[in-house]
């Protein structure tokens, strides 16, 4: 038997005793059954259980949408601030007190669309903000509505012959922007979540987290669970993450490679 | 031999390694979790792989699946009509808001009905033992017991007191349950891997135990019970009065005795039931059946209470015999009304009687089935306070070195099914008590397996019905006319189509789990439990789960197998394909003789 | 034929499928000759958590409000029904999956809240569609199969609104759905045959045209198109996004396009670029987007450049309570923007006044040159009501530019003060009369200066402009006896609906009372209103938000203080609430 | 002692005294009824007049709805207890609503009795205990103008005399030994003999029924081993059984009805049965009795309640006339398996 009843109790043991869902708010989370943002949330969860980070000492600042939910199921300190506006509030934040760990938190029509405009200037500034953008390619909480990186042809009530404009690359527009430290990951792999957001953390610069995950309710064509885990495969073993150039190629011909895509040495702050 | 039926692959006696990781384990943790979670096999005497044989049936595999029941069971044919099926009372199926069980037993039959009649088997033969074993009996203890320590190599002979064998199946149940000729052909296949059967030797007064001893390596009683135990209570001695099992016999060899009108049984197991049904069959107009207790208690199917029912036979409950009235021929019964006691530990019902409620219910002949005794024979070793040679339950030894018993003769009446398991029981023992060597033994076989095809609708099929002789009336036509016609083909696949399957073990790896509970939002039942903590028993095994809805206590998401219904909902949902399927079953292993 | 008038209220979690069944007993009920009123509530969670209740009124007679009881009900989640029972009517039916996935204790069970006269049909959904269907995904409308049959509404009319709603989904998801749905039919008929009550034989298609189902979002997307809108600049917002919705499947076929923009402001930009070009535009979005749009209305007021806002109003402030309704906008809409920035504000009050006062916006804002926002809120956008066919009239929606004379070629003012307040407005590619709008403040040929006699110049031609409007703005309507009354109740939006019940009702009860419906806002007609005013000893302002927003705008005209009556719940304004309120005041205006 | 909740499983007599008897002597008691029929509590031997068309179903009912409210008694119709566990003292009720209980009286009454060779038939035949049955009776009665009334009891004797008043055609095929609940002597098998067909209607010997196979919606043909007939309504009257089979698992001492001591209570403590359910040993008769009647009910009902707040009473064993129908007194409390 694969799980003889030790093992099973065990495992369990060991996480209970890990206290490392301590974290979690006592309320379940309103995500719908079968949505990536659990996986992400496992991943935030496990990397400030595994910094040690003080609860108290970590702020969550989210948008409007699905993602924008995450900061009830956390027990740290958190702000739901409007629709697009969450990385000019983490920068408020994070100056405020440095000594805060700040994670900013919100979908690709938080941070693409609404919000695009706030993403260049949060890593020009470099603000060690760390910032997680959970990219389904869909508006969930509006029942189903392309968003900025949706892909061409996307059928939907708001685009019922198909969307006509090209998505936007979160990845390529962070490395555009001079983001200091830049990942690709996915949701269902919560484990490299955790170990890519844990050297974010102690990145000392703005680190920008483009974390792929399914719709299970309103996507069933593109970024469906069985599509992304056929897609996204780990970089090569050879990416030099220090070496942007490369990091431009890499993401310009893959779009679905996931891990540490660049990470700048030389900076102090 | 039909390659596609081929003797089963994994089966119990060929030990060929097979492809896709197969595990065996003796693990008291998996005997536990193989316990609780295919309830049906557990409640077997035989442990026959219920789920298997029914899957091979729904795969039209008929010959597969009547082998599958072969192994552990020499006689599926007559098992399939007169087993007391403790299987379905505790198939998953059958739990309070999933319908009725599975019709277990009536897909043996389909097995048995289904499969080619010429179809041979070949069961794993060792090399000669060089030893001589010989079997008191030829009943289903005798039968399975024989058979095994022939496959095993020892050259086996059978003495039987009466002229055919079969025992009981032959001499004690009627033909109108179990047809001769089904008997017949099962029990020349037990027999025809070379143990020769002598019929009319009674042993104990044509020749002595003693002599067993010195001519053969290994003597087995397996005589069974046919001492009737009488009602003791006065009057008992009167004309007109029969034990159960005699009257059962004198039907079977074709010499019934006269009972008049009305007839009143005594007596609440098979045999009553077989005596009140057969007394219809004779020329009595009035057939009733007293029991002590309740009829809830009464041990035979719910099938048999409802078919005498329909026939006539009236059930009395909560009386006690206490005397038989009349001058030289029976006229009445004294009964005394009964208050229900509570229940002992083997299941019995304790009565107290009233005092001061007596009354006579007149009737023109008793029956009186309340059991048999072991008949004493005459042989070394230590006896009872009856004279019965006394066997070990676990060993089956008796005080005599190379002196076995084993059936019913050992433990009084039980039902068909634990004599043929304690037959194939006893002669592992003798087999090992004589070489030295363990031939057999019980595993629990893990394969990694993918979800069937079965659909979730099939769980709301009906459960189908045996067709049996209706108007009533035509049943009477003549005493052997069976009255079970088993399944048309179509019917037993759509009930096999009823089986959760329940080898089948679902199970959540909590290291990839992202707990996003897809799989619990999709369960038919509360069959998925978000988990604070797992309690094992010192084995290992899992006997609780306690459960949380508050989010911070939720350590794992886990799969409760004990009340999961093999749906599969939950795999095909789950995002991070963490469920795993696995074939767990429990089956025999032989061990090629090594040394224990 | 017996008078029909039932409420049915499907009950469940989100993601149960109850909006969707709530949906198909309305089409079924307005296809078979009912007329039908209903409202949705829904959590902001999309599955799994929080209640959805949706409220159909089906009567043979007009209906103009929800009423409190509810007659039948069916829960597709018993924990989230329980808090459904306080609002069930004497006798009520109650349909309910008797074999559901968990046990449930009794203080946690729907059917021990019960009282005895409640007629129980308790039927195991899950089990009928799993076993017809393979799948309980289609459990809601097993529900409606056993609904139809106890209520003997013919299941035809169903079938064909699973078909015509399921159709494009595919023939497996179609028949799976049908099938779950003739399954619970048969259960129904099967189990529960000697308690069948035909509440709803197929009414005699009451007389007049074929009614059509319409929700206040798609009244608003029709009329956009038969008002020949070309361009949508939207938004995802709920509850404005079905708007967008709507025109995104029939706006293209007639040349016109839907483009979902970055945000709001966005939105309003394009809407106000391609009005300046001359081209119909609009946007539709809720309370948290209107608030970006201020500024650039306001830019529309200075610049004098049209345009057309939707706002669906919704609870607020901030993120607030995005599916559910409010009516605490008016200020917003009114007074929102920096600088004395007058604006048309009008608030339809039922679904029919959605479409008309949508097309008529157009004219305004073209005519006045001035952007128009229409006040829906979230019980009008969702509501439906079926009703016959809205259509506009050529006049109705005829273009009402003011174009420049050609003998001004040369010599054109965009901003000439005249009479109206209305400067005849080129449109860029018309020769001879270049111009350059601008938010600063500017002279009448539109150069930027900042003395102080341009200025008042301005801003008075501008607020003149404004005022002239009232005359092709709907007047306040009155629905009362005339002469003296005790009370008059004054309202507007949605709540006008459940003022409208309350006052027939008390008049009924042989009240003096009247009602007065406002849909112009902004700019408002004070002297009807001081009429009506005057003839009331005591005015009574039911409103959807906490200070009483209108009251505040128009209060002054009384000669003593207006009585207000303020609810913030999120859900419509009961007419037993106003019904109470008038009696208490006509029982003290006696005394 | 006051029991937190005291559930009664049932809603006839027997089970609304109780409720009244416990209501009485006990105000704070949280007092729950649990009825299987979604009828309010209503008069049985009263449904023949209602099929005859002289009543209205709300004649039929005893208590208007609001009596239950001002006693402060939980009414709840339509809801079947299908599993009681003794040990965690709970009842899990058909929609799988489990509900914990301190005190419990079991009061389901008794069910039409289908010997088990015509249960084969049972979806041809009509029998008459609810106002459900009632009302098929009446949608039937409109399209048939004959009914075959089998076995004989005392209900069907009312319904008789109902049909007659319908000018319908009747035969009643008499149990020669029974006539539920009693075994009959040839004086008054002759006197019920004499009083039907003195009424006009046809009555033949009973023989053991062995076919019924529906011909059309209008007509049925029954065949037994002398003789076929036609006719349009089969209505099956053998009396009545406990209707305690949903206690079988429970691990209660069920004979026929539940097996309680002569102060109505069960193996398990303050758990009582009383009415047509209750089988308690009778010591004048020297046997098991199960009470049938009204009278006995209301009895039976008082006797549980008291007992369950601490009462010590015991069942009056003292049988009373309560059969008197048309000049046939049938002088009995109990009945007979037969």
């Amino acid at each position: 038997m694969k799980t003889k009843g030790k093992v099973l109790r065990e495992g369990v043991h060991r996480i209970k005793e890990s206290g490392v869902f301590d974290i979690r708010s006592e309320a379940l989370p309103t995500w719908c059954p079968g949505c990536g943002y659990f996986g992400i949330h496992q991943g935030l969860n496990n990397c400030i259980q595994k910094l040690g980070l003080a609860h108290h000492k970590v702020v969550i600042v989210s948008g409007i949408g699905c993602a924008g939910r995450s900061l009830f199921f956390t027990r740290t300190y958190g702000l739901h601030t409007v629709h697009g506006r969450t990385l000019p509030v983490a920068t408020g934040v994070k100056t405020a007190n440095p000594e805060l760990t700040v994670f900013a938190v919100g979908g690709d029509g938080d941070g693409l669309a609404i919000g695009g405009g706030h993403l260049p200037h949060v890593a020009r500034r470099n603000v060690n903000v760390n910032y997680l953008l959970f990219d389904n390619s869909i508006y969930g909480l509006t029942k189903g509505q392309p968003s900025p990186s949706s892909p061409v042809g996307m059928k939907s009530k708001a685009s019922p012959s198909g969307t006509i404009d090209k998505p936007l690359n979160a990845t390529l527009l962070a490395l555009t922007y001079g983001a200091s430290f830049v990942a690709r990951l996915f949701a269902g792999d919560p484990d490299s979540i955790c170990r890519a957001l844990i050297e974010g953390v102690q990145h000392p610069g703005f680190s920008i987290f483009h974390i792929y995950t399914s719709c299970v309710t309103f996507d069933k064509e593109f970024k469906t669970w069985a599509n992304l885990k056929k897609w996204v495969h780990p970089l090569p073993q050879d990416h030099d993450p220090s070496n942007l150039r490369q990091a431009f190629d890499r993401v310009l011909d893959d779009e679905f490679s996931v891990g540490i895509i660049y990470k700048r040495t030389d900076i102090d702050k | 031999m039909k390659n596609k039926d081929r003797y089963p692959p994994d089966n119990s006696i060929s030990s060929k390694k097979t492809t896709n990781n197969v595990v065996y384990s003796t693990d008291p943790a998996d005997f536990f979790y193989v316990g609780v979670n295919i309830p049906c096999q557990n409640a077997c005497p035989a442990y026959t792989n219920v789920p298997e044989y029914i899957r091979c049936l729904y795969e039209r595999s008929y010959d597969r699946s009547y082998q599958l029941n072969r192994i552990v069971n020499l006689l599926p044919g007559v098992l399939g009509r007169i087993c007391s099926r403790p299987c379905e009372n505790k198939c998953r199926h059958g739990e309070p808001e999933l319908g009725k069980p599975v019709g277990i037993c009536h897909i043996k039959r389909s097995a048995a009905d289904g499969k080619d009649p010429d179809q041979s088997y070949t069961e794993y033969l060792f090399p000669p033992q060089g030893k001589t074993v010989c079997v008191v009996g030829a009943g289903p203890a005798g039968l399975a017991a024989a058979h095994d320590l022939s496959s095993i190599g020892f050259a086996v002979t059978i003495m039987e007191a009466l002229d055919e064998p079969g025992g009981m199946l032959r001499y004690g149940i009627p033909e109108f349950r179990l047809p001769r000729e089904i008997l017949k052909s099962e029990i020349s296949s037990a027999l025809r891997i070379g143990v020769t059967l002598k019929t009319g030797i009674k042993v104990g007064t044509d020749v002595s135990v003693q002599n067993l001893l010195d001519d053969y390596d290994a003597v087995l009683i397996a005589t069974g019970c046919y001492v009737p135990r009488p009602l003791a209570i006065p009057g008992e001695d009167l004309a007109g009065i029969h034990s159960g099992i005699k009257f059962v016999m004198q039907v079977a060899s074709g010499s019934p005795p006269r009972l008049g009108r009305s007839v009143v049984v005594i007596g609440a197991g098979f045999t009553a039931f077989d005596c009140a049904r057969l007394a219809l069959r004779l020329e009595a107009e009035e057939s009733a059946i007293c029991i002590r207790a309740t009829e809830q208690d009464l041990r035979v199917t719910k099938d048999e209470i409802l078919e005498a029912k329909r026939e006539g036979v009236k059930v009395k409950a909560l009386l006690l015999p206490q005397r038989i009235i009349g001058n030289e021929k029976v006229e009445g019964v004294e009964f005394v009304r009964t208050r229900p006691g509570e229940v002992l530990p083997n299941g019995r019902r304790r009565v107290v009687p009233i005092e001061g409620s007596e009354f006579v219910l007149p009737c023109d002949s008793v029956i009186v089935a309340i059991g048999q005794g072991s008949e004493p024979i005459a042989s070394p070793g230590e006896k009872d306070e009856r004279g019965v040679l006394i066997g070990d339950r676990i060993t089956y030894r008796s005080s005599v070195p190379n002196l076995y018993v084993t059936g019913d003769f050992m433990t009084g009446p039980t039902t068909v099914i634990e004599c043929i398991a304690g037959g194939r029981r006893v002669a592992e023992k003798i087999a090992e008590d004589l070489t030295g060597k363990k031939f057999r033994e019980w595993a629990v076989r893990t394969e990694e397996a993918t979800t069937t095809d079965r659909e979730r609708s099939w769980d709301f099929i009906p459960r189908r019905e045996m067709p049996t002789i209706t108007p009533i009336e035509n049943r009477f036509n003549s005493i052997e006319t069976e009255v079970e016609l088993g399944f048309e083909s179509e019917e037993g696949i759509k009930e096999s189509q009823r089986c959760y399957l329940c080898y089948l073990h679902y199970e959540i790896d909590i290291t990839s789990c992202i707990y996003c509970r897809y799989c619990i939002d999709v369960a038919p039942r509360d069959c998925i439990k978000m988990v604070n903590e797992v309690i094992t028993n010192e084995a290992g095994a899992i006997t609780g789960l306690v459960e949380t809805s508050n989010w911070r206590e939720v350590n794992a998401v886990v799969i409760d197998n004990s009340r999961c219904i093999r749906c599969g909902e939950c795999i095909k949902v789950c995002p991070v394909d963490c469920i795993s399927v696995s074939k767990v079953e429990l089956v025999e292993r032989t061990l090629q003789g090594r040394r224990n | 034929m017996p008078v029909v008038d039932v409420t049915v209220e499907v009950c469940g979690m989100a993601g149960d499928g109850t909006i969707a069944a709530g949906g198909l007993i309305n089409e079924a009920m307005s296809d078979g000759g009912f007329s039908v009123l209903a409202f949705d509530s829904y959590p902001a969670e999309i599955r799994g958590f929080g209640r959805c209740v949706t409220r159909s009124r089906i009567g043979n007679e007009e209906i103009v409000a929800l009423e409190d009881k509810t007659h039948v009900l069916i829960s597709l989640n018993d924990e989230q029904a329980r808090s459904r029972v306080p609002f069930l009517s004497e006798n009520s039916m109650i349909f309910f999956d008797s074999n559901p996935a968990v046990y449930v204790r009794e203080d946690k069970s729907l059917v021990s809240e019960l009282d005895p006269e409640a007629i129980l049909f308790g039927m195991p959904f899950n089990d009928i569609a799993t076993a017809s269907a393979g799948t309980t995904r289609g459990r809601n409308l097993t529900a409606l199969g056993c609904f139809a049959a106890i209520c003997g509404a013919p299941p035809d009319l169903f079938r064909a609104v699973i078909i015509r709603k399921f159709k494009s989904k595919g023939e497996k998801v179609l028949q799976t759905n049908l099938r779950s749905f003739d399954a619970g039919f048969d259960y129904a008929l099967e189990n529960f045959s000697n308690r069948i009550k035909s509440i709803f034989l197929i009414s005699d298609k009451v007389g007049g045209p074929k009614k059509v189902l319409l929700s206040g979002n798609q009244a608003i997307g029709k009329a956009a198109i038969d008002a020949g809108l070309k361009l949508y600049f939207g938004y995802p917002i709920t509850p404005a996004t079905p708007i967008m919705e709507y025109l995104a499947t029939h706006l293209p076929a007639l040349g016109g396009r839907v483009i979902q923009m970055e945000d709001e402001i966005a939105s309003i930009g394009a809407v106000l670029g391609s009005y300046y070009a001359g081209t119909r535009a609009m946007t539709a979005t809720s309370g948290p987007g209107f608030a970006l749009m201020t500024e650039l209305i306001t830019h529309g007021v200075m610049a004098e450049i049209p345009a057309v806002i939707i706002n669906a109003q919704r609870g607020g402030p901030s993120t607030g309570l995005p599916t559910k309704t409010e009516q605490s906008d008016l200020h917003a809409a009114v007074f929102g923007g920096p600088g004395d920035s007058p604006r048309i504000v009008v608030a339809p009050s039922n679904v029919a006044e959605c479409y008309h006062y949508t097309v008529k916006s157009f004219q305004l804002a073209e005519k006045y040159q001035t952007p128009v926002i229409l006040l829906a809120d979230f019980y009008l956008d969702n509501r439906v009501e079926n009703l016959p066919m809205p259509e506009a009239s050529e006049s109705e929606k005829s273009g009402s530019n003011v174009l420049p004379e050609n003998s001004l070629k040369g010599s054109y003012r965009r901003y000439e003060i005249t009479e109206s307040g209305i400067s005849p407005r080129a449109l860029p590619g018309m020769e001879g009369f270049i111009f350059s709008a601008t938010g600063l403040e500017h002279t009448q040929t539109g150069v930027p200066d900042y003395s102080p006699e341009n200025h008042m110049l301005m801003t008075e031609k501008r607020h003149r402009k404004i005022t002239g409007a009232l005359g092709d703005l709907p007047s306040p309507e009155e629905f009362s006896s005339g002469g003296k009354l005790d009370v008059g109740v004054i309202g507007w939006g949605s709540t006008f609906g459940s003022i409208l019940e309350a006052v027939t009702t008390a008049r009924n009860r042989g009240l003096l009372v009247g009602g007065l419906k406002i849909t112009s806002i902004f700019p408002f007609h004070e002297s009807v209103i001081r009429a009506f005013m005057n003839r009331c000893s005591e005015i009574l302002i039911p409103e959807l938000n906490y200070v009483g927003q209108l009251a505040n705008l128009i209060g002054y005209i009384h000669s003593k203080d207006v009585v207000r009556l303020n609810r913030v719940t999120g859900t419509p304004f009961p007419p037993s609430a106003i019904l109470e309120k008038i009696e208490y005041l006509v029982q003290v205006g006696n005394e | 002692m006051a029991q937190e909740h005291c559930v009664i499983i049932g809603n006839g007599p027997a089970a609304n005294q109780a409720a009244l008897t416990l209501r009485e002597n006990s105000s704070d008691t949280r007092i729950t009824i649990v009825g299987q029929e979604p009828f309010p509590h209503y008069r049985p031997h009263l449904l023949p007049e209602y099929i005859a068309g002289r009543l209205s179903q709300d004649d039929l009912c005893v208590n208007p709805p609001a009596f239950y409210k001002e006693c402060g008694i939980k009414v709840r119709l339509g809801q079947r207890v299908v599993h009681v566990d003794f040990n965690k003292r709970e009842l899990v009720l058909d929609h799988k609503e489990v509900i914990s209980f301190g005190g419990l009286i079991i009061a389901c009454g008794g069910k039409q009795r289908i010997p088990e060779h015509l249960q084969v038939f049972d979806d041809l035949m009509l029998t008459l205990k609810t106002p459900a049955d009632a009302a098929q009776w009446i949608e039937q009665l409109s399209q048939v103008d004959s009914v075959l009334i089998v076995g004989g009891d005392l209900t069907s004797l009312s319904l008789t005399k109902a049909l007659l008043s319908l000018e319908k055609r009747v035969i009643f095929m008499l149990n020669e030994d029974s006539f539920w609940p009693v075994p009959l002597c040839n004086e008054l098998s002759e006197k019920i003999k004499h009083m039907l067909t003195e009424r006009g209607v046809e009555v033949i010997k009973a023989g053991r029924i062995k076919r019924v196979t529906r011909v059309s919606d209008r007509s049925l043909e029954v065949e037994t081993d002398n003789k076929t007939l036609r006719v349009g309504i089969l209505g099956a009257f053998f009396g009545m059984t406990p209707n305690v089979k949903f206690l079988a698992r429970s691990g209660l001492d069920i004979e026929r009805g539940v097996l309680v001591d002569e102060y109505l209570q069960t193996r398990f403590d303050l758990v009582y049965a009383a009415g047509d359910c209750a089988q308690v040993y009778h010591p004048t008769i020297k046997d098991y009795w199960v009470s049938i009647g009204y009278q006995n009910a209301i009895n039976l009902g008082k006797v549980a309640g008291l007992n369950l707040l601490g009462g010590m009473l015991s069942v009056d064993a003292s049988p009373e006339s309560i059969f008197f129908i048309d000049g046939i007194i049938v002088n009995t409390s109990w009945w007979t398996e037969f």
